[in-house]
């Protein structure tokens, strides 16, 4: 979801920035931008085999105290010697004791976070990009549709419409994983399927040793429980071939362009749509996105 | 209009390297010209119209390192660490795990995180109004223009640095400054203009910096018969560099044209290689990575270009530009399409270098000539593909 | 590291890195010259510290750039050892390594590097005192071109 | 030479005609007459458009490379100089190009003219070079025009080439040249080189890899270098060369590049035509070749039923201790 820029179509110099001018997406301060800010870790959150989220605390306690994002937006975590990668910040936006980034181990960064114990130093640069119009929605249903670690994108969005679940119409959260060791955040799974105000549907791909719950792949039971497109909005995550038989998925049951939303990942560098690699045409997933609308997706040429 | 006898040039640049480096065009043993830093005696090279790199260097470095990191632990503190890097047990109860957090953290604490930005003073002499245009071009972007970031490491540099720019006297074919609203005596973000005339050169300022310029006491007013000559020098430029294609247009073809098969074609004898993104005066994607020995760390930034294969690859393998000519089409359509929409300026300035350089000579006047025009209904170009 | 330190143990010294004056670097094989630096360590025999050892599966697994990157990093020589050609743990490994190396010692003094500064050899795990006299010569012609400063690679 | 340059022709268009290759490689001029660049024809129609003469330089394998065809399992008709065909073989033994897929025509060749000799010349932009006999004609932009004997101008490895023919072709544009008896290899310039001591081509090398920019341009203009588009130059792990842009590095990447493609280049000099800022990248990969040669005899890519010698052993390969 782009930004309104609204900052002068001028180019800025260091007295400008000195006067104070606002030289950042986002409403970011004014600083150099690829500085991170020293954090601690003070938890590790063993999700599944291989996903760990750690929850980091900034060593500035005034940095801590004014720091705030919203639902959608990431940030890089990097380790000093190895470099940055960048996560979706999947803390709640009222959490203001650490910010959490949910990690799979995977490339160079993140098999080095994994290697990380309590009390390690990290570098964040949070937050970054634009989040998910959640104002816009208000009164509207709300339908979340997830897979694998795609939940890690949407936590932050679906604590935020939890917590403020009187705004929003019917929630209704769809998530799958390959198997149910593969499931994140199970402490929140077990909250969804205690509460009465919100409808969830959790999935695995296939049969599973002590597995009871419902088995199918995400499209698939997406249009079993075929949801009213009626004042909804969609928001799905995941691997790049869920995202598509969704995002069908969803044009066959009749929800619109604008109904539907995704966020979306890409190799990163700077995340502050310098460095030139994120773009999808004339959009760079780090400023731009990485929210879009599938209306905002459909003007950008095939490269996702 | 100043004028500068050609015998007092090397004198010039000393005054100039009084306060600052200076950088000039150089042309080495083996013939290719460079820009280098200035010391007394160094011959400037004018006669040959571009350096193979354009100054972009010295503003945007290849590699720079900006923070310096280092590890250390306290005397103490280290050797109480179990170096055995076993993975953390979080414990169910909070007492021991707050226990065991605190002296983690007092045992680590020791990280040092310093930002390097090194800028100096500096003079480039010798660089073409188009190597101008391209930093003017590339100022948007870490600028901060239309509310983006902005970039305090570009930025140091560039306000550090003084352009004194020389008229291109003999335009070569490969050049289209003016296709693209530049122009061979162009002063767009230029401090200082001097043209070659008979004796030496004329010298214009157009800034404060380049009012510093003129301070040099060996340069006397320009009579009128220099002025009238570098304006014939000037006029004869112009004449001589010719119109490539026709700019109107272009970004809305090229994004009406991003799925045509003319993008295979024209991308078939390219190998996808930087050399046309590393001697651009405008091209400025970078990588940034990090380089550790011993506890003692840089991260660093250095140049990058999008024909690098590995440029998009992310960890699971997945590229969204894996094609060759999806690489190839990122680049013309960044410079006429993507690049204008979001910072209102072309990145291109006509230098022509991508062309003369390319190993396969990719002509992007042709490239922008095809796929910057109407196309035809959709023909197959690539059989199998369509 | 851990193999560094292995080595100055052996050599019965307690001398630190920053007094060395040139830095070797080792690159071994597991079966044969790894066990025969093992066993002259083990044996006390007297030998020059400045090398510090890397251990690979077979000679067959250096790449010519391993030593090149050695170089690069501000090693003063580098001496890689296998076993003898017939006795290759993997029969034929060092066969094609002796190739590669070959090749990378007719380079090297093209690159600006001494030729006292690289040696491929073969040490068995039976030769302890080969070993220690294959180390004493090499490291010795090392410090006696004396540690590399600002070249080229 | 024109001869070749209509047998070109006629060979691409029946190929083309009966659909036996998706596309035609070959030369063709370039903006002016004094460039001439890679061809790609897709139609008969198109082959008049192809051009032979001592410019054409290009040693078209590379297109052969991994992930350089367009589609991807495109039947390709490629043309070749008697060093390209060199490089061909050395891919054809390792089985990475698959001989149904392509069709080869071979080009004996006199030799290539280095058209940076001739650059040199001038301050003036060179826009056009001709040919008559052994005389080569360039004129600048403003018409200064220069006569240079064609033999002045030839590439290094053109002086001293021993095999002007192809070794692989399936149809051929001209009859064989006559080759020299004597298949002994020169190895030209390198001798300079080699005379120096330690420091000095220390510092040689120094000057020489200190403008290199690392744009790929020598690994991806390579034929030989198949990994090119994963090139542990550009890899983190193993990090084997840094990011950082300096001598140390820069000489480290080519060094990666050297020997990675040792026993399988020819020297054909590709990686030195296509470098921007004209690195002699040609002398290194020569004396590369010189030391395979005095070690073993072995000359890259000159049979089809010869392995690569990094790929195969001797137990009494004469060299090192025993």
């Amino acid at each position: 979801m782009a930004a309104e820029q609204t900052q002068a179509k001028t180019r800025l110099t260091f007295a400008d920035v000195q006067a104070g001018a606002p030289i950042a997406v986002a409403g970011k301060s004014a600083g150099n931008p690829y500085l991170p800010q020293i954090a601690t870790v003070i938890d590790i959150v063993e999700e599944t085999p291989n996903i760990k989220s750690f929850r980091v605390r900034f060593d500035d306690d005034a940095v801590m105290e004014a720091f705030s994002f919203e639902p959608g937006q990431v940030g890089q975590l990097g380790l000093f010697g190895v470099g940055e990668s960048t996560f979706a910040i999947n803390s709640s936006t009222s959490e203001k004791r650490y910010v959490q980034f949910s990690v799979m181990a995977a490339g160079e960064v993140t098999s080095a976070l994994h290697e990380l114990n309590v009390g390690d130093k990290v570098g964040v640069r949070a937050p970054m990009g634009c989040g998910f119009p959640v104002d816009a929605w208000k009164g509207k249903n709300i339908l979340y549709i997830m897979g694998g670690i795609g939940s890690a994108a949407l936590r932050a969005t679906i604590n935020y419409t939890l917590e403020h679940r009187e705004d929003f119409g019917d929630i209704t959260i769809l998530y799958g994983a390959r198997t149910p060791l593969d499931l994140t955040y199970k402490y929140d799974i077990e909250d969804w399927q205690v509460r009465k105000d919100i409808d969830a549907v959790i999935t695995v791909d296939r049969e599973f040793p002590g597995w009871e719950g419902r088995v199918g792949f995400v499209p698939a039971v997406l249009e079993e429980i075929a949801p009213n497109p009626s004042n909804t909005i969609a928001i799905t995550c995941g691997p790049p071939i869920m995202i598509k038989f969704v995002l069908q998925s969803l044009q066959k049951m009749q929800f619109t362009d604008d109904q539907t939303y995704t966020t979306l990942e890409k190799r990163m560098k700077c995340g502050i749509g310098i460095c030139g690699r994120c773009n999808i045409g004339p959009r760079y997933v780090c400023v731009d996105g990485p929210v879009f609308s599938m209306a905002e997706l459909r003007e950008l040429p095939d490269e996702l | 209009m100043k004028f500068l006898a050609q015998d007092q040039l090397q004198a010039f640049l000393g005054h100039l390297a009084g306060g600052s480096r200076v950088v000039v065009p150089v042309k080495g043993e083996d013939g290719v010209v460079l820009f280098r830093p200035w010391s007394p005696g160094t011959e400037v090279e004018l006669d040959v119209l571009l350096a193979k790199q354009s100054a972009k260097d010295y503003v945007f470095r290849q590699s720079e390192t900006y923070l310096r990191y280092g590890y250390a632990m306290a005397g103490e503190a280290a050797a109480q660490v179990d170096d055995s890097h076993e993975a953390t047990v979080v414990s169910d109860d909070p007492a021991t795990r707050k226990a065991a957090q605190d002296a983690a953290v007092t045992a680590h604490a020791t990280l040092v995180a310093e930002p390097v930005n090194d800028a100096p003073d500096q003079v480039i002499f010798g660089l073409r109004p188009c190597d101008v245009r391209g930093f003017v071009q590339m100022d948007n972007v870490f600028g901060g223009y239309g509310g983006f970031y902005f970039d305090p490491y570009y930025n140091a540099k560039r306000e550090a640095t003084t352009l004194v720019a020389v008229t291109c006297r003999d335009p070569r074919s490969t050049c289209f400054c003016t296709t693209v609203g530049g122009s061979p005596d162009g002063t767009e973000g230029a401090d200082a203009l001097v043209t070659q005339v008979e004796g030496g050169f004329t010298v214009e300022s157009f800034s404060e910096k380049g009012e510093k310029v003129l301070g040099f006491t060996g340069l006397v007013d320009a009579s009128t018969d220099q002025t009238l000559k570098a304006e014939t020098v000037k006029e004869q430029a112009v004449d001589r560099v010719d119109v490539a294609f026709e700019l109107e247009g272009v970004q809305e073809n090229l994004r009406a044209n991003i799925d045509d098969p003319g993008w295979h074609d024209l991308a078939m004898r390219c190998i996808s290689c930087g050399t046309c993104t590393y001697v651009c005066p405008n091209c400025y994607c970078f990588n940034i990575t990090d380089e550790m020995v011993e506890g003692q760390g840089e991260r660093l930034r250095t140049w990058d270009n999008c024909f690098n294969p590995t440029y998009t690859l992310e960890t699971s393998g997945h590229n969204p530009r894996d094609m060759k000519s999806n690489r190839f089409r990122n680049r013309f359509s960044h410079k006429f399409w993507y690049y204008p929409e979001k910072y209102d300026s072309l990145l291109c300035s006509g230098c022509g270098r991508c062309i003369t350089h390319c190993p396969t000579r990719i002509d992007i006047r042709e490239v922008l000539s095809v796929m910057g025009a109407p196309r035809p209904e959709a023909t197959t170009a690539t059989g199998e593909e369509a | 590291m851990a193999q560094a330190t292995h080595t100055k143990q052996a050599a019965g010294t307690t001398t630190t890195d920053a007094g060395d004056s040139v830095k070797v670097v080792g690159i071994v094989c597991n079966w044969c010259s790894y066990a025969g630096a093992d066993g002259a360590g083990t044996a006390r025999m007297k030998q020059e510290y400045e090398l510090r050892l890397l251990r690979v599966p077979c000679t067959g697994r250096i790449d010519p750039l391993f030593a090149l990157k050695a170089f690069e990093k501000g090693a003063d020589g580098v001496l890689i050892s296998g076993c003898h050609p017939g006795d290759c743990h993997y029969s034929e490994g060092n066969y094609y390594a002796r190739r590669k190396f070959e090749l990378l010692d007719r380079m090297l003094p093209h690159l600006g590097i001494e030729p006292d500064r690289f040696k491929y050899t073969w040490v068995s795990a039976s030769e302890a005192a080969r070993w220690q006299k294959v180390v004493n010569e090499f490291v010795g012609k090392v410090k006696a071109l004396g540690p590399r400063e600002g070249r080229a690679l | 030479m024109s001869d070749r340059q209509a047998k070109i022709r006629e060979l691409a268009r029946a190929a083309l005609a009966e659909d036996r290759v998706d596309y035609f490689i070959g030369w063709k001029q370039a903006y002016n007459p004094s460039e001439m660049i890679p061809a790609f024809v897709r139609s008969a129609d198109e082959v008049d458009q192809l051009v032979w003469n001592p410019l054409a330089h290009h040693n078209l394998t590379a297109f052969l490379k991994r992930k350089m065809p367009d589609p991807p399992n495109a039947r390709i008709g490629i043309c070749v100089k008697g060093c390209d065909s060199r490089t061909l073989v050395a891919l054809l033994q390792e089985e990475l190009v698959d001989k149904e897929r392509i069709y080869v025509v071979g080009v004996p060749c006199d030799g290539i003219v280095n058209r940076r000799r001739i650059e040199k010349e001038f301050a003036d932009e060179v826009v056009d070079i001709s040919f008559a006999g052994d005389t080569v004609t360039a004129v600048t932009r403003s018409g200064e025009s220069k006569e240079f004997a064609k033999g002045d101008l030839l590439f290094d490895h053109c002086r001293t080439c021993r095999y002007p023919n192809p070794f692989y072709a399936d149809d051929m544009a001209a009859d064989p040249i006559v080759e020299p008896d004597d298949r002994t290899p020169m190895w030209g310039p390198i001798e300079e080189f080699e005379a120096l001591s330690p420091a000095e081509k220390d510092a040689k090398i120094a000057e020489a890899f200190e403008t290199c920019i690392r744009c790929f341009a020598c690994i991806h203009a390579c034929p030989v270098c198949w990994c090119w588009d994963q090139c542990v130059n550009r890899c983190r792990q193993p990090a084997l060369v840094g990011q950082r842009v300096d001598t140390k590095e820069n000489l480290m990447f080519q060094m990666v590049h050297m020997f990675h493609v040792a026993g399988r280049c020819p020297s054909c000099g590709a990686c030195d035509r296509a470098c921007p800022v004209e690195i002699p990248l040609y002398l290194l990969h020569r004396k590369m070749n010189k030391e395979l040669y005095d070690m073993l005899g072995f000359e890259p890519g000159v049979s089809l039923e010869e392995k690569p010698i990094f790929q195969t052993f001797d137990v009494n390969d004469p060299f090192g201790e025993h």
